[in-house]
């Protein structure tokens, strides 16, 4: 089970005659994830990596039945795919593209808010629900079932953390890159909420760094309504201010958004901060009793 | 990225907003020859990104040819937290009767531009959001409809209340949107706005910053970057698919990942080193951003040991131990390399790094304990 | 009662400075209509026949309770104004100017419904509920109270209508100008479904004219689900094809919106349709059983 | 407003929508100078603002620079519709694969602009929407949000299928949006879009009216007015505050209101006359206004009776009569004139009438069985 996909997720991809989308639907199919079409306009009819092509998501969605959509469109054009995806009544949409532009982000996630469509990204790895479905690009092989949920902000950061809690024995439900921009998708206290009602996470790992405040919500929402164990580990003590590290969204601005502040804010909500990604697993298994 | 002043009052005078008349000048000689000698009031201002130039001396406000040379002579060269200051704008001066700030961001937590204006301008508006925050006006702007004229006027209210001004002032405002938008920009600021004696209000100092990842559709904005030294170094990593920020330690990092990048100075950080850059090199395992990699570290003097730390994910650790020893083949370092390397196929990439006579180590605490360690032995 | 307005309502005046919007303030005061405020941006403090003024609706509606708003603002600004009254919270706006341009206004409607705001025009007289509230331009002295829903595209025609009802004993229980323009606020169907759940209305006339169909949709919502007595009139049986009448939105373009169509419709409906004003009094008589 | 086609293309390329390029002529002569000798092939267009002008004869494809002025002599002075040709636009002959139909309107019940194509293009597409109406594939686009590029994408899709074209008519679907809105169009059309044989598309016809009341702000689109007689009538009443549209009966209205006024023309119908006009006047008592109706309508010489109907609402009868009265005074009518007026103090309105010797009446029908028995006795 997990959270936002599982077994029964109908996935498609759009951009899956591009590199980068036929690369990884032939990832995602051989993990398992049951890939029901993809979209390239003007490309019906072509087959991907044993996938049909569609020219339109609604055309995928209709005769498909897919409720999933993977995104691997060029930045120009991926806000406009991400519209696509949601004004066909996709229900969770993946958005992997790095560098769309937050004016186009911020239109996007307005226009789709009112369609009821759930976003995860841009410019993220996905999401994974260990051996059920994968919807991303992750490596499917560092995960292990189990029932801890991994929320974060970073990429190869998120393999290295979960690649650890694997190593230690603890299993995932679901493990989600919720991207690196300012403006996205599902963030910190959706997803906090959506595990704390999931009977199979018994335990949740949030991965924050530097910029914005996401981390200082996160921790208030969970003193607030988390009774699961929450451990936190921060990215970027070491970042100098005003400058962008890698991500667009992890840039101290003005003084705000240091990893300080948000380290402080876990500590002040009884959450344990992991001072390295290999801490993390010990305490989760002190923090829940294991 | 950044622009200076005189850039951002140049775009605002395009949107029509009224702003200050300025000449910029680059050296003393090109003052004198472009300052007329008629006794006026100007204001002598230095072109930097960083804020705090006023308490730093880099705006001169003087009368007359001779002192705007001399001003001119006194800030061109000045050092304003690590930027030398290459550039001035002599604008003329104006009487002030009162300073407003007008600022607009994109707001991470309502997804939408947040305009904010204060009837405390011409000062440092990060004191006073953190001293009196209530004297700031905060309207967000509903990223699809955009700056409705009501909000914009609400927004002057805020400043004004005689009709006149208040027509100034949300022309202004809805001006200012408008470019933000158009500009992709990421931050917007007049500070101060200025109501001048003759009741005009002009804007006297402008900011802004723009969004990195719209560049390919700004031109024009684009055409207006001028780099600094370390940022021309970042630029050009940029070019090649390298994510590199200069910092001032001794251990010279190569990530694969932002985030991990992050966590590794970190981790250098939390026993005892000192990070010498930020450096993400993504994720293929293609030798040759390992060889741009090395040659952009290695342009640091202080840089003493390199760690090399990749997570192998869908990019498997064999792949990526083949394409570091091409890179490290390719260049002959003087100064100690570690390499960590972890994840999918691990065994197999350690084998091959040890086959090349180094010795790998598995766990980034190890890495960077080790690093520290060359670091310190070599110094 | 009637609909939409009556004595409870609280009016304010957009535009109230200006010299129509101060004019008809004073008509609407003296009507009995209950005027709480104005609104004129950097006037606040000033009054305008007796009535306070605002520099905005939200600070009218914050410090006056008003739920209505009448606009009297000048067309370029007016859609605008309507902006205003809505995200102010007002929640019947009625907008007088004429001229405001299409765009705006499927802007502006769009926008409105959002915030559930009811609109009313523009390029309308507005309405009135006899004896108990006028917002809007009507000649308050042709209405007379009673049972007779009127619903009406046009002015003057409206009021020689209401003028012949009143004249031949028939008062009206709340009476309707949607307006000229191609694009408006409340129109036919929602209106009829006012004064069919209105019990104070016993019959309802309904004034159309050339342009759009929105007599047709009136007949067949009409003939699906309103029980009460309707009587309809429509003007421009004379009009040529492809010319603006007046109003913005009666115009007959390619062949549609022709008063022989709509009148057609009414009449498949089972709606009696009148030949010239006059003829409407006697209708409703026969059909509501005078 | 309407514009011809050559002004419509002249727009659709300056957003970039590939059109055949055209020369425009208003004599023989002029295509005599400007058509070269080259033996190709052209097309003669008639620029009228009616449709159905391919039907009158007023399309012809010749080769050769003989042939072309020839069919530009039978084109220019003909007569489509109540039009006579004064302008012909000559373009370059397109070997055409297909024709389409893309054309935009704003619609009433959805309160948004609809996209209309259809492979069914080159004809006339009313008869295709009464039709095949499935043939015609529609979508709504959101005011406020615009033309997304999906949808763009997607109604190119009902077109095209070959990624090359596809995005060709994307491009061109955007570009004509941008247009619909830039100038506040009511609608826009492209009959026919084109597949030439070298797989270009492009728009060999266009179509294009505009809001009136969004004339205000665009001034680029109200400079191209040309206008008929009958329109230059219209609009010389229109900068008078009146609305006046001329037909073809014998009874001249003055009405205060449109659809009172569009009433008493149906009324004049209903008892047997025929109104010579639609006149709305306003809600003034202003004599003016009824001194320039007067004016307008006694130009036409087919008005035998004058029939002024006023319903006094917030203007009082008794106003309205004494600027009635003040302009009767000042024009010597040489035509019997019916006056009603009813409503707000009609008592005292009609008593003023009275004293000035007309015998005015109460009510519509008694007004127009007046005028129409006066316009027969006359004739």
């Amino acid at each position: 089970m997990g959270i936002l996909i599982n077994k029964n997720s109908k996935v498609i991809v759009q951009g899956i005659t591009g590199r980068d989308g036929a690369f990884h639907t032939a990832k995602m199919k051989a993990y398992g994830t049951n890939i029901t079409g993809g979209v390239s306009p003007g490309k019906a009819g072509l087959s991907v990596e044993g996938v049909a092509v569609f020219n339109t998501v609604r055309d995928a969605v209709e005769l498909t039945g897919a409720d999933t959509s993977v995104i691997f469109v060029p930045a120009p054009f991926a806000g406009d795919a991400i519209l696509e995806a949601s004004y066909a009544g996709v229900e969770l949409v993946v958005c992997i593209t790095e560098g769309i532009p937050v004016h186009d982000m911020m239109k996007v996630t307005d226009l789709i808010k009112r369609n009821g469509t759930m976003l995860i990204g841009a410019n993220c790895p996905g999401l994974i629900t260990p051996d059920e479905c994968l919807a991303g690009i992750m490596p499917g092989n560092i995960f292990k079932k189990g029932s801890t949920g991994v929320i974060s902000r970073s990429g190869t950061l998120t393999y290295e953390v979960v690649y650890l809690l694997s190593e230690s024995g603890l299993g995932q439900s679901t493990c989600i890159g919720v991207g690196g921009d300012p403006v996205s998708g599902l963030y910190f206290t959706e997803l906090l909420e959506m595990f704390e009602n999931d009977p199979e996470t018994e335990s949740i790992v949030l991965i924050g760094e530097i910029g914005g405040d996401a981390e200082e919500q996160a921790a208030q929402f969970i003193s607030a309504g988390i009774t699961k164990p929450v451990v936190a580990f921060i990215a970027g003590q070491t970042a100098p201010q005003g400058k962008r590290m890698g991500h667009a969204g992890a840039i101290i601005s003005s003084g705000t958004g240091t990893a300080e502040e948000k380290i402080k804010a876990f500590i002040e909500a009884g959450v344990p901060v992991a001072r390295e990604p290999a801490e993390i697993a010990d305490l989760i298994k002190s923090g829940s009793g294991f | 990225m950044k622009i200076f002043e005189y850039q951002a009052t140049g775009l605002f005078k395009k949107y029509g907003i009224p702003v200050t008349e300025g000449i910029l000048c680059s050296s003393a000689g090109e003052v004198e020859a472009k300052i007329p000698d008629d006794g006026k009031s100007r204001v002598v201002k230095a072109q930097v990104y960083s804020g705090g130039r006023g308490k730093a001396g880099g705006v001169k406000v003087v009368t007359g040819k001779e002192a705007t040379v001399e001003a001119a002579g006194q800030i061109l060269g000045m050092k304003i937290k690590d930027f030398v200051v290459e550039k001035i704008l002599i604008t003329e001066a104006v009487t002030i009767e009162k300073e407003y700030y007008v600022g607009m961001v994109n707001d991470r937590n309502t997804r939408s531009v947040i305009l904010m204006v204060s009837t405390e301008g011409g000062v440092d508006i990060e004191e006073v959001a953190a001293l009196s925050p209530s004297k700031i006006f905060r309207t967000a702007v509903d990223p699809v409809v955009g700056l409705m004229d009501w909000q914009a006027r609400s927004a002057a209210l805020k400043l004004f209340s005689e009709p006149d001004l208040l027509r100034q002032a949300s022309g202004i405002l809805s001006a200012l949107y408008r470019l933000f938008r158009d500009t992709d920009s990421t931050l917007t600021e007049i500070n101060p706005l200025v109501l001048t004696s003759g009741k005009k209000i002009v804007a006297v100092d402008g900011k802004m910053n723009f969004d990195d990842n719209a560049l390919y559709r700004q031109p024009g904005i684009l055409a207006m970057r001028e780099t600094t030294d370390t940022e021309a170094l970042e630029i050009e990593a940029e070019g090649k698919g390298l994510s590199y920020i200069k910092l001032n330690g001794t251990i010279g990092c190569i990530v694969n990942g932002a985030g991990l990048a992050m966590a590794t100075m970190d981790m250098i950080k939390l026993y005892g080193g000192e990070p010498a850059n930020f450096l993400d090199i993504g994720g293929s395992s293609n030798p040759q951003k390992v060889i741009d990699a090395m040659d952009l570290l290695i342009r640091d003097k202080n840089v003493k040991t390199v760690l090399i730390n990749i997570f192998g994910g869908i990019t498997r650790c064999d792949d990526v131990a083949l394409g570091l020893i091409a890179a490290l083949k390719k260049i002959q370092l003087a100064i100690p390399v570690v390499v960590r390397l972890s994840g999918t196929n691990a065994a197999e990439g350690l084998q091959i790094i040890r086959d090349y006579g180094l010795q790998p180590v598995t766990s980034m605490r190890e890495a960077a304990k080790k690093a520290i360690e060359l670091s310190k032995t070599k110094s």
